[in-house]
């Protein structure tokens, strides 16, 4: 397979531009989409190629997303941008009343096929109303799709699937990986929603992981790897559907595990994951699961105090250590 | 912008076809909410409902102005605007009874009733929910290159939401073609639309976004039509969005059981004697010779019967099971 | 301790008149308030008591919510009306980017003393839009204190406590519970917020609860009973902040545990407390901890499928018997 | 009550030593911002920052119509409100730096600078979000009894949002005492207002409320003092709360690194000539003699020393330490 490097909004712009020559009923709504391609110039070209299907709107989120629904129940496939995913707040009785209760609640004779944009996550000191990582709100809400990619490669395979979907898709995009590089394959191709990737592979302990602390993990997986112990990164990908058998593979083999987000730790995704394997992989646990996640504060403006608040390399390093401590005991 | 329909002029000129059938519409609308009430109190229908006795007029009027393929969305109160667009009561009476043969299988009830194929985008529990979506619809009709319209029913209560605000202003920035139908009965709940909307009219607020509004006696079925019809032209034709809102009434409490503190029998008895919709539109009729006495006898009693009918497959209809709970949340599921 | 059996509204309604008689700053904001004495017949006969501290408004949720917290920041202690749990989606923004983050993102300069009073969960038919329990997304929310009271001498004790608490409190009442009777003291008492309650004692198995699910797992505690299981119920009381010592004393006697809440089950909070009690107790641990909730679709209508998706006392009894075989291997 | 106040009436009579202040403010704002455009350049200054240069006239016009007690609430873009409500620009400077001194301790930035104590109840990040928080200010004064007011800054952006139309009405309902000031400088980010406002006027929309809405030329300060004075002083006896739309401009980019492809230089350039607001008044006073050209040099000079005093502050000041991240989330902590 042939790939070449490009950045994850170079990803974006391929997926969108594939999808949108593809099907004409793809559209592309929100703020500051055409003169500015986005307020990450994640949509940049776009405008240009197609003109009357990336469409600016006045600053109304609550409708905006009503007009993705209402355009999906009518036969069209938006995707909407919500410019910051924090900005969901405003709209989230469209989010979780109407797109994702719609199809169930009438019984299933409407579909409501429609990707929700979000770019979230912090450091980048944009502070509290602008840093929020609130998938875990989505993953508890029953009718939607979470995604949220931590690569380029992953980007464009996942945002694919995530269009093609006939059901509302929440797609986060962190946005301090925007500039990330990788290797993207140069033909054709689409990752399915609920598969997760192992990242690296290990022996020793799995890290369960997603979205921007993948890289996070693998930084932390290198440097255990010089003091013998070898990790398991496991990049979910999507949180719903959640490929749990990757999950249970891995932790069968490593017989402990730790789960690694960026959203502050209580009540976020970790304890869902670190549940589901204290209920489903009991006995082959040697040590008890561990989260990491951002202190339960919101987001501080200065740098060192949000570099505190978010999780770094170290931090997943000791909690390792400290697992296989428990482990090997 | 902000006229009302002249209330003198000559009825309005659509055949007598027509005219039967609306008035048949209304006389099912109120038999189907009068027994679903009694099969409420009888405990035959689970959780609440609500009632659009009284305000007949207003929903056929504005329904009438449409072609099969356009659109509504409806509210809590909404099992008027879903017969008015051609819902078919049997399984509107199996979906209020919670059953499988329900238009939602059992899993909607009173307030998420919908019919895709007929364009009835769903009912809506969250009041004001409705506007955002026809946003939607409208987004849809005009990227589709249809002359489709969209029409959206909420009440006097709904206006005071944001979301009426970003819609208003959406539809009229991209031009869609909506029908903004506020039916104002008065009440939101409990609290007086004089009291909680200021300035008291929300046609007038049209002003602000720049579209036609109107105002139009509610218990005149054929003053709704004219303008409702003027509002839906214009959509048609590309011309934009347009607010309309109809003086209306409900007769029955908010919620079936509600207690009505905040009003009289008196006011109540006023509205039921002078000015129901449908003792009016029958009294033109006959005063114009469109139909006689007999003939309104036999709608009411042929109605009935269906109504009955229709009843009758929902009582009789099985229930869902309860794994049915599981399926249909996902396309593939 | 005298007391007198009353039910939850009563329960609320002396609350309220207690508080409000004893501070002036207190006033409630909603929607059909004064005429019906809230929608719930909940603030029955403080309308007369208190005429001009109880405010209906047009139905504008966001500004009913806005307008709380602005009110707080200003000197007022505003109790706001949500009518319906589910509405907090049309003031997402408000409560968790507003309400919650202010006094933080101010550095400290502030508090918002409010409490945000919605009737949440199922089992009265009112279908996916009025019958949510989502308690969780607000202990994902740092700056917010949850509480979930299930009988009518907590209900008492702890609105008085979030009232006179000079952070914001989410306060669930669940709608099932209005009518729900109990012994109530006679004279003044205030439940702190962060002390759960055992409300039945057992040797065998820990079963972690809260809100109506309270009288759910009471009563599979006694028939359990009936085929010698002895199950200790904890009643949680709140979930933020969380009275863990009293989990774990309990684990640590028990050796097993189960969540049951009525929140469906993927992503709610029972997973923050299987996490924890796998993180903390590991060692103590004989089977796995199981949750219950309801599952993972929107409500739906009819009594037969609601019945099915809400949680139930059998289930509570299977969940609690199968992890006790468990134990006994 | 859809006016403009006239600006051929003559100088608003208000002494000449307030006149010297508002001028002061003016400049102070003008020369704040620059220096901390300078200072992200420098990336000094983390995250965004939004300026307000141009718009000095709309912002310190309408503060200089409010008491120390009354309350404001501001925006993104709100250093300039800040400071027109008298916060103290070291403060204010420590904060954008990040530091421990600032406002907000380091927690806030740019988005997030408050003063209680001076009834600066806080910039906002969310567009709109600032409207449902001043209904409480309003409902607190209300049911207080006190004789304070709110003011809201908003941009035109700003008032498609659902909470605009949810506060205004609210304001109107109980008639609190709130002046809505939207500070329309043509854009939102990219989008022009005349596109995205449907109609094109904010205050226009005040009439929806039936509360009177005045539009006035933003970059002459006293028109707008007077015309905000007006809605204050309303306010302030009783009568509720007015829209203030004033027309005003930016120059610098919506945030600090814009590429502004929506704009021309040449239109950037159009304003700074000819309707810059600080070069008007300052004609202005020369004109009337109340003060002279000497005196503008001092004003300046004096004015940037105490920037750079405050910017030394913030400087100088010390970092938080990574752990009082944890502090301060609630009252006891
Ligand atoms: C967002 C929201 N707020 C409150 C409610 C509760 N509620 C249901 S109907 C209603 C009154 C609606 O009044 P109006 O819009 O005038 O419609 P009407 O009932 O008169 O038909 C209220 C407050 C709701 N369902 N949704
Ligand atoms: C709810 C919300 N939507 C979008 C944004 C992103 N955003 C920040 S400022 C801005 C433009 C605001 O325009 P306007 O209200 O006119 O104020 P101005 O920037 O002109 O002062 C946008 C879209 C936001 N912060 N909040
Ligand atoms: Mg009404
Ligand atoms: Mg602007």
């Amino acid at each position: 397979m042939r790939t070449r490097q490009i950045s994850v909004s170079k990803a974006i712009v391929e997926a969108l531009t594939e999808e949108m020559q593809r099907d004409e009923s793809i559209f592309i709504i929100g703020e500051d989409l055409v003169s500015h391609g986005g307020i990450f110039n994640q949509f940049k070209g776009l405008p240009a190629l197609f003109k009357d299907r990336i469409i600016d709107t006045p600053i109304s989120e609550t409708s905006i997303v009503g007009c993705g629904v209402g355009a999906a129940l009518t036969g069209m496939r938006p995707i909407v941008d919500m410019h910051f995913a924090d900005f969901v707040t405003t709209a989230m009785d469209e989010i979780v009343n109407q797109m994702a209760k719609i199809r169930y609640m009438f019984g299933g004779q409407a579909k409501v096929p429609m990707v929700l944009w979000a770019p979230d996550g912090g450091g980048i000191s944009a502070a509290a109303q602008h840093s929020q990582s609130l998938e875990s709100w989505f993953v508890h809400t029953p009718g939607l799709k979470v995604v949220v990619p931590s690569d380029p490669a992953d980007v464009k395979g996942l945002l694919k699937a995530a269009i093609r979907d006939d059901d509302p898709v929440m797609f986060f995009q962190h946005k301090k990986l925007f500039g990330k590089r990788g290797a993207v394959p140069e033909e054709e191709y689409v990752i399915p929603l609920g598969k997760a990737a192992v990242k690296r592979k290990g022996k020793d302990i799995t890290i369960i992981t997603y979205s921007r602390m993948t890289s996070v993990c693998l930084e932390a997986g290198r440097r255990l790897a010089d003091i013998g112990i070898e990790a398991e990164v496991i990049d979910l990908r999507t949180l719903k559907p959640l490929d749990f058998p990757a999950i249970a593979e891995s932790v069968q083999k490593t017989c402990c595990a730790m789960v690694v987000h960026e959203a502050c730790l209580t009540g976020g995704f970790g304890g869902e994951i670190a549940a589901c394997i204290g209920e489903e992989l009991f006995d082959y646990l040697a040590a008890p699961v561990m989260r990491i996640g951002a202190k339960d504060v919101p987001m501080p403006f200065s740098p060192v105090m949000e570099n505190f608040v978010l999780p770094q390399v170290e931090d997943v390093c000791a909690c390792a250590e400290k697992i296989m401590k428990r482990k090997r005991k | 912008m902000h006229s009302s329909a002249d209330s003198n002029a000559p009825i309005i000129s659509i055949s007598a076809s027509r005219k039967k059938a609306i008035l048949k519409k209304m006389i099912q609308i109120r038999q189907f909410e009068e027994r679903a009430g009694e099969l409420f109190h009888q405990k035959l229908i689970p959780g609440f409902i609500h009632l659009s006795i009284g305000q007949e007029a207003s929903t056929v009027g504005s329904c009438a102005s449409l072609r099969p393929d356009d659109y509504i969305i409806s509210t809590h109160r909404g099992h008027a605007h879903i017969l008015a667009k051609g819902a078919d009561p049997k399984y509107m009476f199996a979906e209020l009874l919670g059953k499988k043969t329900g238009y939602c299988k059992g899993k909607g009830g009173s307030m998420h009733i919908a019919d895709f194929s007929l364009g009835i985008l769903g009912a809506n529990g969250v009041v004001g929910g409705g506007f955002p979506i026809m946003v939607g619809a409208g987004m849809s009709i005009k990227l589709r290159k249809t002359d489709q319209v969209g029409m959206v029913f909420f009440g006097d209560g709904a206006s005071n939401r944001g979301t009426f605000h970003e819609a208003a202003n959406m539809a009229a920035v991209f031009k869609l073609p909506i029908i903004f139908v506020c039916e104002n009965n008065n009440y939101a709940s409990t609290s007086h639309a004089k009291v909680m909307v200021a300035g008291g009219s929300i046609a007038a607020r049209a002003k602000a976004y720049d579209m036609p509004g109107y105002t139009v006696d509610g218990s005149n079925v054929l003053d709704v039509l004219e303008v409702v019809q003027r509002a839906v032209d214009l959509a048609r034709s590309g011309g934009g969005p347009s607010i309309v809102e109809t003086a209306t009434y409900r007769y029955r409490g908010h919620f079936e059981g509600d207690r009505q503190e905040y009003r009289t029998i008196q006011e109540i008895n006023a509205h039921r004697m002078h000015r129901d919709p449908i003792a009016r539109f029958e009294k033109l009729l006959v005063a114009y010779n469109t139909i006689n006495l007999d003939y309104i006898v036999k709608i009411w009693h042929e109605t009935a019967e269906d109504i009955e009918k229709a009843i009758h497959f929902g009582m009789e209809s099985p229930l869902p099971a309860p794994e049915d709970a599981l399926k249909g949340l996902f396309v593939n599921s």
